[in-house]
């Protein structure tokens, strides 16, 4: 259980701005900027953070569907950016990712079975057409969907079964990790619920390790071990999910948490809400020395000039800010 | 308590080639002054067409009003000419929506987005109104008025845009703001800081609020009552700790039950099966009797009719009404 | 895994036919009136110039001076009468159909294959390729249309084959920039991004995922197509720069109209040939906006 | 917006390089050499020398198209022998013609086409919108010298109430500007409705879909839930949006009518650009056929770019960039 099956090393992913008359690239986008982090065998992952905060880029650099700008990134034990076209072909297998939307996630055209077969069949997992179906039919199953629906397209389906079929086609190659982006939050609160028990069914039946990116704490809280806060392109803070729930140590990571509203009335009353000064900055001018200071109730001089040390605060819990570090 | 609107029997029915979707189907309410009332529910619920029922903004065609009243202040809104419901929207109901980045008119700048009211309906004039727009900037929050007035909606983020949609809806002091999802495309640290602004305001302003929102917690938090819908149909009305502590509808219990909240403890959440109806194809009786796990024959012949508990608290169920097991 | 995620699916409201994207799009095609009779009415044109040239008794090109047979009013025997030099008018507007129907056919083959892969390799490749491709799908869009086409018919003769070739040449910018931006579009959507995270070879991603999402608004454009090339054919013909005499053309039959003493009393010289023009032109046009509207039913409320 | 239009207008340059260079390169496949093609073919091989020599028609192909752009940049086209005039003033001379027909006909389509596209769009499905939808769909597709025949023989021809001819009446004398107003005017009426059907049918089509992709945005709810009238809604609300796409259309225009005035010239025998072009094609005249090319290429150019600015007012997006 203690093996890392990812390493995430120094991560950075920019994006050019292009402006001018000539659309000369005059500045950057830090989606996420120097971030490092690994994850345990068969522990869930979570990623929160508010829009721009760069959680989804973070998980597609990881799975190098976007070219990293620097960093590595190690899947075990192997550097994914140091593969050759047939380890990355294989590293396919090994990754996979669930995406928001399930309307846009699905190819239109294809019948259920060829979007969860095709990849079987390129992988070599599956020899026939025949074993092919087999497997489809087996896959889907599992996620909640009957044999004959296997030949339906996905403008039949609603968007709670367009999920299970995104998830059918990520397992269909027994991936050990898969990257769940935001793969909840298009869905109804009725049809939310049905999809985590889902997720959750499906680790403990593969063994499969998770990287939860959502931007609903309370889906983070119910299906994560281990949480990381994300802020304009940093961690600011993670640890295991006791932690970080009961104990924040970062202003952000504890503003976040007082301002989601809850329905738990007993919580009502003894809960104080710190609500933040501003608006989120952009990763394109994201502020000097610690990015929340801008926000910070508690910011000091020393804020707005140096960047705070990321350090191991508690064992395995760690955070990213002056005030934690006893800098005043 | 002075009722300010009473919404009786309301049918908004969509007619299309495919065949009827009654929206919001039979649906009966009514809003106090000075309370706040939720509408909570999923998609397709309906509770978005019953808050622009109450306005007449629903278009026709494709929808029609084919039924009930809606009294604000004993004026039936679905009675009154157009030149009146005219001089009602914004003035005396107005909207705030959903996504801040579409519902503001992208090529006028916000100033004249907000005085566009104030001279419709305050017979102000374009600079006086200039001037309380600047003011209504300011009392949303928004930081440097005097500049933003002069802005472009692109110019401003989500959250900014919001508060100028709160901005516009309050200009005209109305008696009823509508606020239909209006922190549901916001970051969580945002909608605390625009639910915030909206309590504050809340005391300052002599209004009533119907606060429709699928997130629960979001109701906890801003309203009084509340009113839970289910394709097309209210299967339940009570006051917000009474839902939250004792709700009665099997699908309330399962929706509540369903959402994992800041305090869930169990490994697994609760489920209801199955998926939310095609408004195009209901089943015959309860809409809710395909995922109910409670259903009794009677569920699938006939909407049951509304049984009241507690004084206020309603609930559309069978196992509530006469032979019910819970009765 | 366990059986309460099946459980948890298994009430799946209705369950509708089985009815693949495009035999959904044929679907909503056949609801659409206009679209539909105009199909029939383009089969029974297009049936009627492959028929009426191969049966009818007279000769396409061959001339009979003979006083009986010329300048004839239409008759019995000659239903749209004969012309000057005693061709039967009826016979010869079906035979100028097929070749203003084929030239369209083969302007829009033509300009299709090469839209199609010039577009998408701007749309897959981007950067130095796309910027090259567009600049000059600019560079085409921007002449002087009809001034070019009269130029180069002048310079290299206006045989059938150059017409063919010019007017290809100048209408395949269009559907580059629709193939490109297409392909843009698809780039973004997520199934493109799952099937590299599945390690779909890049081969199966363009012919399985792209081309055929690709392909739905290349067919709407060529229908669009066929009818402006008709337009465009029949406008250099008529001006007698395009197919020329005495191969017939419905544009260059017109020309005849250009006799006053035509235009005022002799109708069947211009008026068969005008009408043939506007109906196939009208039928292609509905025709194309019924299909736009069955493959993308959100433009259509 | 600065950066926007000298970013435009750059690329503007590279494309109007293409398109002399394409043009050139057509004009060196015609058959013939290019000096035997443009003088008198009774001339003596010494004359003949003289002309090649002093017309450097005997350089290579590039440095001729190099020395042309270099004259064009002054001002200098080319010298045209049929008319013995410099090929800037032979346009000139035709230009009028051809603008007048342009201008008058674009200004027919928005005036009509816009405000028709908006009422059809409002009043959707109705059965105001089905006819002119009908209208819209017939105008696109009649080809346009079919309708200006049918125009000629009905109110020419049958009916004499226009001219069948050209420009302006010969047998006017000494006419004052006023009768000479009133007879291009007169001589005008059916070209421009030849000319203008076309493009007032597609400013309809295109301001009528534009207008209903504007009328289900999100802002037009909270317009109407401002409590506007429906007027105001639509013609300054909506109307304000859908006019940014239109201005688009306007820059496609351009070529479309300059093409559609060669065919409508030619109907009404009005003496413009399409007329001498026919001409110029059958007397070889390559100096003018290339000034007429690139002057056009040119317009076409200059009337997308006007509409990309346009556009850029139009839309604070682009405007603020």
């Amino acid at each position: 259980m203690s093996e890392n099956i990812v390493e995430v090393k120094n991560l950075k992913k920019y994006f050019p701005i292009k402006s001018g008359v000539f659309k000369k690239t005059t500045g950057q986008v830090k989606a996420v900027d120097d971030v490092s982090f690994s994850i345990k065998k068969g522990r869930v992952l979570g990623v929160v953070g508010e829009s721009g905060c760069g959680k989804s880029t973070l998980g597609r650099t990881m799975l190098k569907l976007l070219d990293p700008t620097e960093g590595q990134v190690t899947f075990a034990g192997k550097n994914v950016y140091g593969m050759s076209r047939r380890e990355l072909k294989n590293l396919r297998t090994q990754m996979q990712i669930i995406f928001q939307d399930p309307y846009s996630s699905l190819n239109p055209r294809l019948p259920v079975y060829e979007i969860v077969g095709e990849a079987m069949l390129q992988h070599g997992i599956v020899k026939s057409k025949k074993e092919m179906m087999d497997k489809v039919v087996e896959i889907i199953g599992k996620c909640g969907l009957f044999p004959e629906q296997a030949s339906r397209y996905p403008h039949q389906f609603s968007g709670g079964q367009r999920q299970r079929i995104c998830i059918a086609r990520a397992l269909a190659v027994n991936p050990e990790f898969i990257v769940c982006d935001e793969a909840v939050s298009a869905l109804d609160v009725s049809i939310q619920s049905q999809i985590i028990n889902l997720l959750k069914d499906a680790q403990d039946d593969f063994g499969l390790t998770y990287l939860f990116i959502s931007h609903d704490l309370s889906v983070v809280k119910f299906i994560s071990d281990d949480v990381a806060v994300m802020y304009i392109g940093q961690i600011v803070e993670k640890g295991p999910k006791k932690q970080i729930f009961n104990n924040p140590l970062h202003p952000y990571t504890e503003a976040l948490l007082s301002a989601v509203p809850s329905f738990d009335l007993s919580l009502k009353a003894t809960k104080k809400r710190i609500i933040l000064k501003g608006d989120i900055p952009s990763p394109a001018k994201p502020p000097s020395g610690c990015r929340f200071h801008t926000r910070c109730p508690y910011a000091h001089d020393v804020c707005k000039t140096d960047v705070p040390e990321y350090r191991e605060v508690e064992s395995e819990h760690f955070a990213m800010c002056h005030k934690v570090n006893g800098v005043f | 308590m002075e009722k300010l609107l009473e919404v009786k029997n309301l049918k908004t029915y969509f007619y299309s080639e495919r065949g009827v979707v009654k929206a919001a189907d039979d649906v009966s309410f009514y809003v106090n002054k000075g309370e706040t009332l939720g509408i909570v529910g999923e998609s397709g619920c309906g509770k978005s067409i019953t808050s622009m029922s109450i306005a007449r903004l629903v278009e026709t065609p494709p929808g029609k009003y084919v039924g009930g009243e809606i009294l604000l202040n004993g004026e039936d809104m679905l009675k009154v000419s157009d030149e009146r419901i005219r001089q009602i929207r914004g003035n005396d109901i107005s909207y705030i929506f959903q996504e801040p980045m579409t519902s503001l008119n992208p090529v006028f700048k916000i100033g004249r987005q907000i005085s566009e009211s104030l001279m419709l309906h305050r017979g102000m004039s374009q600079k006086e109104a200039y001037k309380e727009s600047i003011k209504m900037l300011e009392l949303v929050k928004i930081p440097n008025p005097e500049r933003v007035v002069d802005d472009y909606p692109f110019a401003l983020s989500g959250g900014m845009r919001q508060r100028a949609m709160i901005a516009m809806a309050l200009a005209c002091e109305p008696k009823l703001l509508v606020a239909d999802e209006p922190t549901t495309a916001l970051d969580v640290t945002i909608q605390a800081q625009v639910l915030d602004l909206m309590n504050e305001l809340k005391e300052k302003i002599d209004a009533s609020i119907m606060f429709i929102t699928h997130d629960l917690g979001v109701i906890s938090e801003m309203c009084d009552r509340v009113m839970v819908m289910y394709a097309g149909k209210v299967v339940e009305v009570a006051t917000t700790e009474d839902i939250f502590k004792n709700p009665r509808h099997p699908y309330t219990i399962g929706l509540i039950a369903s959402k994992p909240d800041m305090s869930t403890k169990s490994s697994r959440l609760h489920v209801i099966p199955g998926n939310v109806p095609d408004l195009n194809n209901l089943p015959a009786g309860c809409p809710f009797s395909t995922r109910c796990s409670h259903v009794m024959d009677k569920c699938k012949t006939a909407f049951p009719e509304e049984v009241v508990l507690d004084g206020q608290h309603r609930i559309a169920c069978y196992l509530y009404t006469e032979g019910g097991s819970k009765q | 895994m366990t059986n309460s995620s099946i459980y948890e699916n298994k009430k799946t409201g209705n369950v509708r036919k089985e009815r693949s994207y495009w035999g959904d799009v044929v679907h909503r095609l056949r609801k659409n009136r206009m679209a539909m009779v105009s199909l029939v009415v383009l089969v029974i044109i297009i049936g009627l110039c492959v028929i009426i040239p191969a049966v009818s008794p007279y000769s396409i090109e061959g001339t009979n001076m003979e006083k009986q047979y010329r300048d004839q009013a239409p008759s019995s025997t000659h239903l749209l009468g004969t012309d000057k030099i005693g061709r039967d008018l009826f016979t010869r507007l079906f035979y100028a159909g097929r070749i203003s129907l084929g030239v369209a056919l083969a302007v829009v083959a033509l300009e299709c294959t090469i839209g199609i892969v010039l577009g998408s390799l701007a749309g897959f490749y981007g950067g130095i390729i796309d910027t090259i491709v567009m600049r000059v799908a600019d560079v085409f869009l921007s002449f002087p249309f009809m001034m070019i086409c009269i130029t180069i018919s002048s310079v290299l003769g206006n045989s059938i084959p150059t017409l063919i070739l010019v007017l290809a040449l100048l209408s395949w910018p269009s559907i580059a920039r629709i193939v490109r931006g297409q392909i843009l579009t698809l780039r973004e959507m997520e199934y493109m991004e799952a099937c590299e995270a599945l390690g779909i070879s890049d081969v199966k991603r363009i012919f399985k995922h792209l081309l055929p999402n690709v392909l739905a608004y290349v067919i709407v454009y060529a229908t669009l197509g066929m009818a402006s090339v008709i337009l465009t054919e029949t406008s250099l013909s008529f001006l007698g720069l395009g197919v020329s005499p005495p191969t017939p053309s419905w544009g260059n039959m017109i020309q005849e109209a250009r006799d006053i003493i035509v235009i005022k009393s002799k109708w069947w010289y211009w008026i068969p040939p005008g009408i043939s023009i506007f109906v196939s032109v009208m039928c292609f046009n509905i025709l194309g906006d019924g299909l736009r509207d069955a493959i993308d039913p959100k433009m259509k409320r | 917006m600065k950066n926007y239009i000298i970013r435009r207008i750059l690329q503007m340059i590279p494309v109007m390089l293409g398109i002399l260079l394409i043009l050139f390169i057509i004009l060196e496949m015609a058959p013939g050499t290019p000096a035997s093609n443009m003088m008198n073919p009774k001339a003596t091989p010494e004359q003949k020398a003289e002309l090649i020599e002093k017309l450097g028609l005997n350089r290579p192909w590039h440095e001729r198209f190099i020395s042309w752009i270099g004259e064009a940049l002054k001002g200098n086209l080319g010298y045209s022998i049929t008319h013995k005039k410099p090929v800037t003033a032979v346009m000139k001379d035709y230009m009028g013609a051809t603008l007048l027909l342009s201008i008058v006909s674009l200004a027919i389509s928005v005036l009509l086409g816009v405000p028709i596209g908006i009422i059809s769009a409002t009043k959707q499905y109705s059965f105001a919108d089905n006819a002119l939808t009908v209208f819209s769909l017939i105008g696109i597709s009649i080809p346009s010298f079919f309708f200006g025949l049918l125009l000629l023989k009905n109110f020419a021809v049958d009916v004499q109430l226009f001219p069948l001819f050209g420009l302006e009446n010969p047998l006017l004398f000494n006419p004052t500007f006023w009768e000479k107003f009133k007879d291009i005017s007169w001589h005008l009426v059916l070209p421009s409705i030849v000319l203008g059907l076309g493009s007032t049918a597609s400013f309809m089509r295109y301001t009528r879909s534009s207008m209903l992709e504007v009328i289900k945005q999100d802002y037009i709810r909270t317009a109407r839930a401002k409590g506007l009238k429906e007027k105001v809604v639509i013609y300054r609300h909506a109307f304000r949006n859908a006019a940014i796409p239109i201005i688009t259309l306007l820059g496609f225009q351009i070529p479309a009518l300059l093409s559609g005035a060669v065919i409508t010239e030619s109907i009404f025998g009005l003496p413009g650009l399409g007329k001498i072009t026919i001409e110029a094609t059958l007397t070889r005249n390559y100096p003018l056929i290339l000034g007429i090319n690139a002057m056009l290429a040119f317009l076409t150019l200059l009337g997308a770019l006007v509409a990309d600015i346009l556009y850029a007012v139009a839309d604070p997006r682009i405007r603020y960039d």
